[in-house]
């Protein structure tokens, strides 16, 4: 079946100018965006990368619906005819606004194109003329964003994850960036082979997502994803459509209960692998809970070494490492991410005491946008900051 | 009345800084009429977010106390150009504290300074330049908009700082800055959008020992033109920067620490989250969520003395004749 | 042979990363023969600081252990991209590893894919663009000069990657990328004087179903010129970043604290430095006295799949036309 | 007299491309500059600003003299012809000159003439031509820096001081970087007004030389500068050629000595002005030290309260600020500068505790330079780091 065709049962990132949005498209499903309520069945069996336009739904003024579109109309700029000197006689006191609520909706039900609408806006608002330009722009472009048409319906990657969330708010990813979630990648130096150890107390499956991601499809690695809770998060890990093969090697395990099972049950991890021997037992004792099959899989891995350490915690980081460290292979890298600096300069002296790991680095990111526009061309105003990332080398 | 010097007390007519959180910072007057916005006389009520505030009631209060509102209380401060730039009506896109203060340094301003601005704009660096400038020195300002000067001079005069201030209407870029500045400023600041097609005009208004110029520009073609324009004039240590601030605010994180250690020897499968309550107390200095990413660049340059005026055109030149090309 | 896969123990030929301190990493090769300068083979042996190294006692040493050198010690390292970035021979100016890690993030590079890069150069990028894209995906890579072409190639192979990758010689700008390769890239990296001629070119190598493109260029220029073309093209989410690395090492200061109160009620003067030795200590991240304040602009779009350049295009051009001027 | 006239006795700043050297100027005196011992009587009574050209000393191979120039010869680009692949042969064994350095000594001897002296150098050296055209470029512009003939006369300015102290060691001025300076210096709001009191311990005198020049001459205003030492550091303070009257209204006084004074005779502080009382006393009892009248004249100050409080130090903060935030004015602001954030984030929760400061913030910048020519724009490649600033504003 064609990947790039739109399917039900897809999660799909719906995009509206910058905004964007993760949806599981069901059948005959709807998503609400901005002060719309969209019907998506018109783009099941469309392609990814296609734009519609947000029609309203003959009947239902509530109702929008997404028509396909293959062109564009031409787009004419609002004039600004008259500005105000300062800001200092405007009060946003929701009095300035002729048109009522109502009003509004008749207009985004009869058509809607965001530039009429913001047109009659303008025409019907008591404190536009004495906003200082910079102040109407502003308002120009807000409204604009809100009336805005046309979605395009996009395929989620860990780019534009890592983007949205952050977007949507920085501690559903313990505030990891996308920078920051780079550099814990290349870090880890992780690839399509060996197993790598994750510790991660909830980057709503980001870290996991896109770690999973570089090991890539049909290949020997795996990913043990420890987390603290009787479930994982794992909104990115499922975002991403992986095939079934692919997820199955993202081992999802309790940190408290998969060191239990290692700790109890050791001596029989170097036993032949854990599959073969499963087979045997099965038809002798009763199956076992699937977490417990989970945390055997993971420990059967543990014991030979994992080829990466990293580590995302809101928990205090050098109590994780003590206990962790000891699965990572010799040679290998540690990665641990925080959002402040402070408990990774904890880390930093206690990792330096111990003597066991060498090469050891805090690092951070300033990055920043760019508007690069004819004779307009400048960093963006609006900036974010980063967390840090703690390297450090194992040795033998 | 209260920008010039130190004050002890709030007199009547003063603009006062009212403190409610770091957040909530506002400029009033004290003084116990204002106008209404149909031009009638009424009480001078400030609305607070914890109640309402006769302004006539400051008039007598010290500087630094605190005032109490019905749902609350407040500070009141006397103005210095920071919290005016903090709290200032914008007319237009303002300069902020950060690069106000790189451009007096690098301007060399100081006590009797004899400084040029244009355009004055809302007046946010103006009051920093007069602060620094007074008593003996002078700004001198233009605005190509006849409100803005209007608005500017009115302020300026409220602040009590008239006498070290003249405003005028003027575009700069075509009609230069007059006669009567000829050779009379220490230093030039422009913030235009065309600042290159100033910049010959300084070379009038600067003095003959020579002086700084800056242009405070948002985009980088802008600074582009003005350099390639400073250079030909025979501006010399032409230089051209960004300077972003970061506030933090100092918070107490706790943090939980992992007890991992009891997994080893118990053996009964209890409660996986029992053991994590230990915490460790962590202070940390917290960035805002999004900061300035971008202001304005700052490009400084040096008009040297008249006697050494030529000597650094050709100097200017051979340099670029000399850079390699790309 | 070091660079595909995790390896436990040196083996012959391999190529070794040899620590000392954290600004002393080195590049060497686990071979006892060597060529000299002239030409003829001798025992290869590397010297350091703390005194040579026979590179033929490297072998079967594990990974991650501590070699014994005459005046001191060191660490064997595995290669890792980020490593081998640290230490290769410059030919060029290289791509440092925060830029490394955005580009492979931002092009959505994974095993699988097929990533087109111009120029080679020193071959940075590329060894982490062949960890990203192995086993199953391939990186083409083109440079303009032919001996960049052949060194890099010749490591390729010394480095066991040679299976992943296509070394050619080839004015990207002026002939493309080749018939080869069309509809045939998931992503394309350009790093070039004049990134805006190769840009057309890369609308035929881009899959139908669509890919991403990076440019890094450390000049604003070539990033305007980049961005009209691209824009023009019908690329989308056309975006300019910079990244910036810092890192810090952790230290322990003692801040001596001042007893000042005692003179409140001491009568004598006595010796006035007499009471200052206590400290408090002070754990604190220290960055370098200087860092990268640059190294390039990265500019990332997408191609859209074929069903839905057209419709880009016209979008683009109404978001020009409907920009206001300056 | 003309103050544009190069006089002995000034300061003077003495600039060779982006190199700058603080000297005082005596009769007949020298200045090693780089290699280069140069005479600077002829310097003297031309004006700031001039440029002089190095010319060897007749009769003197080791000392150069200076000589007025008033225009430039053509300056003529090195062209490179051959440049190597990669730098993997290239040892720097210290034998790749086939130039002595008496070879050397002598070409600048005959004619100082940078251009010249680098063609002769590349075209001696046995490895310029398998160096990378990169690794060439840099070469050149370090030999051409090396060799350069022409030097500046300025006059020292707190912009110039500023940026040639930290650029030689920034620990000279504890880390305040010039962006820090001039924040410290607009937060403190300092004017020709009030009295200023700074504490410093180690800024070569630049702190105070930059609060006293914005307290400018002629006016009512002082600062009272106290330092931790024997004596205070005070590079800056003379290097500025203030005149005396204004250079008295800074008050030099040891932190210990001063407040000591202050305890003892805090009660003798509300009499009429210390002058007019020493007059009195002169004729009765024998004249008190110079370090114990400054030390009254401080106190006389301190006792009617200060307008701004300004603490750089080694030491840590919490210490100076409870012990000399007494003297501040309620009103007025509190400025701390530390290289660290760390000393700021417990004086932070030490105010935050006390309850009589508030507005209480620390700041940081990020501070770059940029190239700006024709096609060559970006940012320069090099960046420092600059320190922390906590403010404060007391309460009544």
């Amino acid at each position: 079946m064609d990947q790039n065709v739109i399917k039900v049962g897809d999660f799909v990132i719906v995009q509206r100018q910058g905004y964007t949005k993760l949806h599981k498209l069901k059948a005959h499903g709807t998503l609400s965006l901005g002060s719309f309520t969209v019907e998506l069945d018109n783009i099941v069996g469309e392609k990814y990368g296609a734009t519609f336009q947000m029609k309203n739904f003959p009947g239902n003024r509530k109702l929008f619906t997404l028509e396909k579109v293959d062109e564009m109309p031409g787009i004419t700029s609002i004039n600004i005819e008259k500005s105000g000197l300062d800001n200092r006689n405007i009060t946003d006191d929701g009095q300035s606004q002729n048109l009522t609520t109502e009003d509004i909706s008749k207009l985004k039900s009869e058509e809607l194109n965001s530039n009429s609408i913001v047109e009659k806006l303008i025409n019907n608002s008591k404190t536009f003329n004495s906003k200082t330009e910079y102040s109407q722009e502003k308002y120009i472009k807000k409204k604009e964003k809100k009336y805005f048409e046309y979605v395009q319906i996009r395929r989620p990657t860990i780019r534009l994850l890592a983007t949205m969330f952050y977007r949507q708010d920085p501690s559903k990813t313990l505030g990891i960036r996308i920078d920051d979630l780079s550099q814990i990648l290349t870090y880890s130096n992780i690839q399509s082979q060996g197993t790598h150890l994750l510790y991660d107390s909830g980057t709503s499956g980001l870290l996991p997502a896109a770690l999973l991601h570089q090991l890539g499809g049909g290949s020997p690695a795996h990913l043990i994803h420890l987390h603290p809770g009787n479930e994982c998060q794992k909104s990115a890990l499922v975002a991403m459509n992986f095939p079934p093969e692919q997820l199955n090697r993202c081992i999802n395990v309790n940190l408290y209960s998969v060191l239990r099972c290692y700790y109890q049950q050791k001596e029989t991890f170097d036993d032949p692998p854990a599959s073969k021997k499963m087979k045997i037992e099965e038809g002798a004792v009763p199956k076992k809970p699937n977490w417990q099959m989970e945390n055997e899989r993971a420990c059967q891995l543990l014991n030979k070494g994992v080829d990466s350490l990293i580590i995302a915690s809101k928990e205090h980081p050098n109590a994780l490492v003590s206990q962790l460290a000891q699965f990572l292979t010799g040679g290998r890298n540690l990665i641990v991410f925080n959002q402040s600096r402070e408990p990774l300069q904890d880390l930093y002296l206690h990792l330096k005491e111990k003597l066991d790991f060498i090469h050891i680095k805090i690092v951070t990111n300033f990055m920043r946008n760019y508007q690069v526009l004819a004779n307009r061309t400048h960093p963006e105003v609006n900036m974010t900051t980063g967390g840090y990332i703690l390297t450090a080398f194992k040795l033998k | 009345m209260s920008f010039d010097d130190y004050k002890a007390v709030i007199d009547e007519g003063d603009t006062v800084i009212l403190y409610l959180t770091i957040s909530q910072i506002y400029s009033i007057r004290a003084e116990a009429k204002t106008l209404s916005k149909k031009g009638v006389e009424v009480e001078n009520v400030f609305q607070t977010p914890y109640g309402a505030l006769k302004c006539a009631d400051l008039i007598g209060k010290p500087y630094g106390s605190k005032i109490t509102l019905s749902k609350g209380w407040g500070y009141v401060m006397q103005p210095t150009p920071e919290l005016w730039t903090q709290t200032l009506p914008h007319r237009t896109q303002i300069i902020y504290t950060p690069d106000i203060s790189m451009i007096i340094l690098q301007l060399e301003i100081a006590p009797g300074s004899i400084v040029v601005e244009s355009g004055t704009g809302s007046g946010s660096l103006s009051h920093a330049l007069i602060r620094a400038v007074k008593p003996t020195g002078h700004l001198y300002t233009f605005d190509f908009h006849k409100n803005r000067v209007e608005l500017v001079r009115e302020e300026f005069a409220q602040h009590g700082l008239s006498d070290y201030v003249t405003v005028s209407q003027r575009d700069v870029c075509s009609s230069g800055f007059g006669d009567e500045l000829e050779n009379k400023a220490d230093s030039v600041f422009l913030d235009l959008p065309h600042p290159w097609q100033a910049i010959p005009h300084t070379l009038n208004v600067i003095k003959e020992t020579g002086g700084r110029i800056c242009s405070f520009s948002p985009c980088i073609e802008q600074v582009q033109k003005s350099c390639e324009v400073l250079s030909k004039l025979g501006f010399q240590e032409i230089q051209t920067m960004e300077v972003l601030q970061t506030s933090y605010s100092v918070q107490t994180r706790k943090l939980p620490v992992l007890d991992l250690d009891f997994l080893k020897s118990e053996k009964d499968g209890t409660e996986t989250k029992g053991k994590e309550r230990e915490v460790v107390k962590c202070v940390t200095a917290v960035p805002p969520a999004s900061m300035p990413g971008h202001t304005g660049y700052l490009t400084f340059a040096s008009l040297p003395p008249v006697w050494a005026r030529s000597l650094q055109i050709s100097l200017n030149q051979a340099q670029e004749d000399n850079s390699p090309d790309l």
